[in-house]
């Protein structure tokens, strides 16, 4: 069963320097203050797992976090580039990036066979690109049955995932709606799993397109209202599109990145 | 908005950029459902909606199903899109159940670098291992364009995207030419359709080589010749795009503005 | 998108002599009532494929609409005996029915795996069991990552699946929740569908724990209040246990059963 | 309820079958989650939700994760346990996601044929292809036994039941015995107790052969011998079960009880 903590305790006890750790939500939910908090904590040599990277990622990997990134998609969604980012490929700082870079669908499933328990997941992707030239983890299978080719991935299985909700209540169940992204698959792939969440209420109200997580397979909750931000949590905040603007301005130069660290994540 | 000014020879001026969404949304007429990609795409596939094509289903990668924003979503995961589509999925289902079967008639692209045959880099520019500039990668292009009925790509043109050989072949377009597409066993019949701000492309029935089809108005082909990256085919009858209409305009500019506090969606890959 | 007709247009346009066919639902929201229009209609040489026959495929199998059998669990639950399944296994009557015999796993993910577009479905099962010995459909298959052994199963595309929802727009967009079994999986998989649906309305509020299929992937939607019973439809209906153990005595011998399809069926 | 009554040595006369019900429900004590199949392994595990497990979470096949029935479910798609789950999810996603990861700590299944190596047979009686008696088939239990972290097996006993030679091999226990389930690779640790109307079996350390360990009330070695149909392994500290208190048996049959027009769950598979 889950534990109520808070989210410094949470990150202080769950991730670990070299851990391999998946901080997910599709655009919605990012759980942007636990990213913060791994900064501060000063951890490092982590492979961080995540479809799109988006300014969560270019934080953690500005700050010097990062040894490894395992992705589909690296931009600022609206605005343009992942500065932060692009520094760490295209100039090892503030250290070299290794790269393992798969398609969307090919992210999906293999956080699907990790939930699922299953060495791989098999898809059509892949045909004739070159990500399979540069990607290990994308082969080949055949069909038993037709004899057709297809792309097979292996799973996914976190150390630790971290992912921002609306609600838990009490006894640690979460619960979130709207869009959902690959967050059930990815905490149920982790071995260990963070929760922040908006608010800890007495009952979860059942609400549409909702789904729960139940409290025995999440590590440990904290409540972090707006911890989303600028991501957003439908029925609590709205996206700041604008922070995603000023964000290019603020990552395309490490002085004033690392200003941002200083008086902000560190304030 | 950004682009040159065409000279008013219409009522109303517009830009090239918005010669290129109208275009975009026009070639939507026939489609039921589409996957969308933001920026240019989802430009073209709102003013759809919003003009000619009031029944077409917009697929987001986010898992909207659906989705009928009154607005410009600013984000593939903007939250309008959840809260008016007609069903919310995972992103696993919507790239499982939705868009891998072959479910959706059209796949809406943008790109960075597009060769001959419409295949598409948007992963790095230079060598992968020590790339010049390192763009966003795959995200869900390679099987969009591997599984749609059809691939529409839209993007600004000039001889830096248009070139002669790819940096990287993050999404099959057509590989290389006509059958290959058999061969690597993709299921959908690839990009039909090229949209730039300059004019309109289409593959060649036996070859898959691209082939300006249409100039938009003021556009001369010496202008298309001079923002291509390799020896440009272009067809015998070769038309001009209809110019956008009052209506379309108006319509176009009416989204442009929904979109509060807008980035420039054109940046993302 | 969806057309709105009755139900018995609908299985005379959709189910065809021969034909692959699908009923599902997972004690929830089976569609007892287009199984019995099925038999009015004579359909014959079927291959009918649902995870727990349930009462609606002892009926078709024991009206003689049925050549083969897909399946994981033949039972009536709670009950005991499918006793016109039993007699046409055991018997041959009213005609030899063969069986492609599944787990519940394998038939999950065979339907997952026809719903993906995929030629076939990877699971840890059957190991051991002899089932594999009398299924051909029941295959290994190696991990290219890891070497390990699992199973593989083929995707199930049925001509024509149809199943029971509580509710459809005008618009043949249709709701179902509550346990929602396989449904949505079955229906993607097939060829062509048909929705039974307790009510047709204006619009569909949303409901918690509630999933919507798209117009676009439904064929026909019928109205057909009560279209589950003796199973039952979530804020709708009550499961009907009487009539589940009243079956018992109907299917256990052949003219009991052949004088309630004269008289319930085409009365 | 059916089966013998016990002499009345007790306070309250209670049944063989409320034995077993009471046994059963006593072995989920360190469970944190089980996976109910209906019948036998239902009213066990709910009963040991109102006495001495109350956090005990239930996963149906239905898809109810942390169903809190308030009665006994009439199936295992009874909108009760809807109503009550903490989280209804697809029936692939409760095998895939839930189940088989072993997730599950304790998987409760029933049989209509065991052998001595616990092994299960509910799909036929005698030829498969030309079978005696045509039984309901496997279900969710052979990935049940294969993926949860132990299996308990509850049963009525005769020689009809514990057979020298299952017909059908539908779900694994042991194999062939010792080491045979980390060669077939099933991750669990398969059935680690055997409860019937008439005893109780845990399987050898090393042989993995049931022996018998625990007789109920009443019943002595020889009659569980006679019900055997090998030659039975007989624990050398044989115990007897403890008799069911009258805090266990009010609880069974206020369950019992709010089964309304209740089918006999005992015959389903």
């Amino acid at each position: 069963m889950a534990d109520i903590v808070s989210m410094a305790e949470a990150v202080a006890e769950l991730v670990r320097d070299g851990d391999t750790v998946a901080l997910e939500g599709f655009t919605h939910l990012i759980p942007m203050a636990a990213g913060r908090e791994i900064i501060r904590q000063g951890r490092r040599d982590l492979t961080l797992v995540r479809m799109t990277p988006d300014l969560v990622y270019d934080q953690l990997i500005g700050a010097g976090c990062a040894s490894k990134l395992v992705f589909s998609w690296g931009g600022n969604p609206g605005v343009g580039s992942l500065h932060r980012f692009r520094d760490a490929v295209e100039h090892g700082w503030p250290a070299p990036l290794a790269l393992e870079e798969h398609s969307h669908a090919g992210m999906a499933n293999r956080y699907v066979a990790g939930a699922a328990g299953l060495p791989f997941a098999v898809l059509r992707g892949y045909a004739g690109t070159d990500l399979a030239t540069v990607t290990s983890t994308i082969k080949q299978i055949t069909c038993p049955f037709t004899g057709e080719h297809l792309a097979a991935v292996p799973a996914l299985n976190p150390d630790v995932t971290v992912i921002h909700a609306q609600r838990a209540d009490r006894a640690g169940n979460v619960q979130l709606w709207g869009l959902v992204g690959v967050q059930k698959e990815a905490v149920l792939a982790a071995r260990r799993t963070l929760v922040t969440v908006e608010e800890i209420v007495d009952e979860l109200t059942p609400m549409p397109d909702a789904m729960v997580l139940p409290s025995w397979v999440v590590t440990a909750v904290a409540e972090v209202p707006g911890g989303a931000h600028p991501s957003y949590a439908q029925g609590y905040s709205e996206r700041d599109n604008e922070f995603y603007a000023a964000w290019d301005a603020i990552a395309r130069h490490r002085d004033s990145f690392q200003r941002w660290v200083r008086e902000v994540v560190f304030a | 908005m950004t682009g040159t000014d065409v000279p008013p020879t219409d009522p109303v001026p517009y830009t090239a950029d918005e010669m290129m969404s109208v275009a975009s949304a026009r070639a939507l007429a026939d489609a039921r459902c589409c996957f969308v990609g933001i920026g240019l795409p989802s430009t073209a596939a709102n003013l759809a909606r919003r003009t000619h094509a009031p029944g077409l289903v917009l697929v987001y990668e986010s898992g909207a199903l659906g989705a009928k924003p009154d607005r410009l979503p600013a984000s593939i995961g903007d939250g309008i899109l959840a809260r008016t589509a007609v069903a919310v999925v995972s992103v696993p289902e919507v790239f499982n159940y939705w868009l891998q079967p072959g479910r959706i008639d059209v796949g809406f692209l943008g790109a960075a670098q597009l060769d001959r045959f419409a295949n598409i880099n948007t992963t790095v520019i230079g060598d992968y291992a020590r790339p010049t500039v390192r763009l966003p990668g795959a995200g869900g292009a390679p099987e969009i364009a591997a599984s749609c009925r059809e691939v529409f790509i839209v993007l600004r043109q000039s001889a830096r995207s248009f070139v002669r050989r790819l940096d990287f072949v993050t999404s099959v377009g057509h590989g290389g030419g006509g059958g290959d597409r058999a061969r690597l066993g993709l299921p959908g019949a690839g990009p039909t359709l090229v949209i730039t701000d300059l004019g309109v492309f289409r593959p060649d029935p036996q070859t898959r080589e691209l082939t300006l089809t249409e100039v938009h108005p003021g556009v001369d082909v010496e202008r298309v010749r001079a923002a291509t990256g390799w020896d440009l085919k272009v067809a015998a009858d070769l038309r001009t795009t209809p110019a956008p209409t009052d209506v379309e305009l108006a319509a176009l500019r009416q989204l442009a503005r929904s979109l509060e506090a807008a980035p420039d969606p054109a940046r993302e890959g």
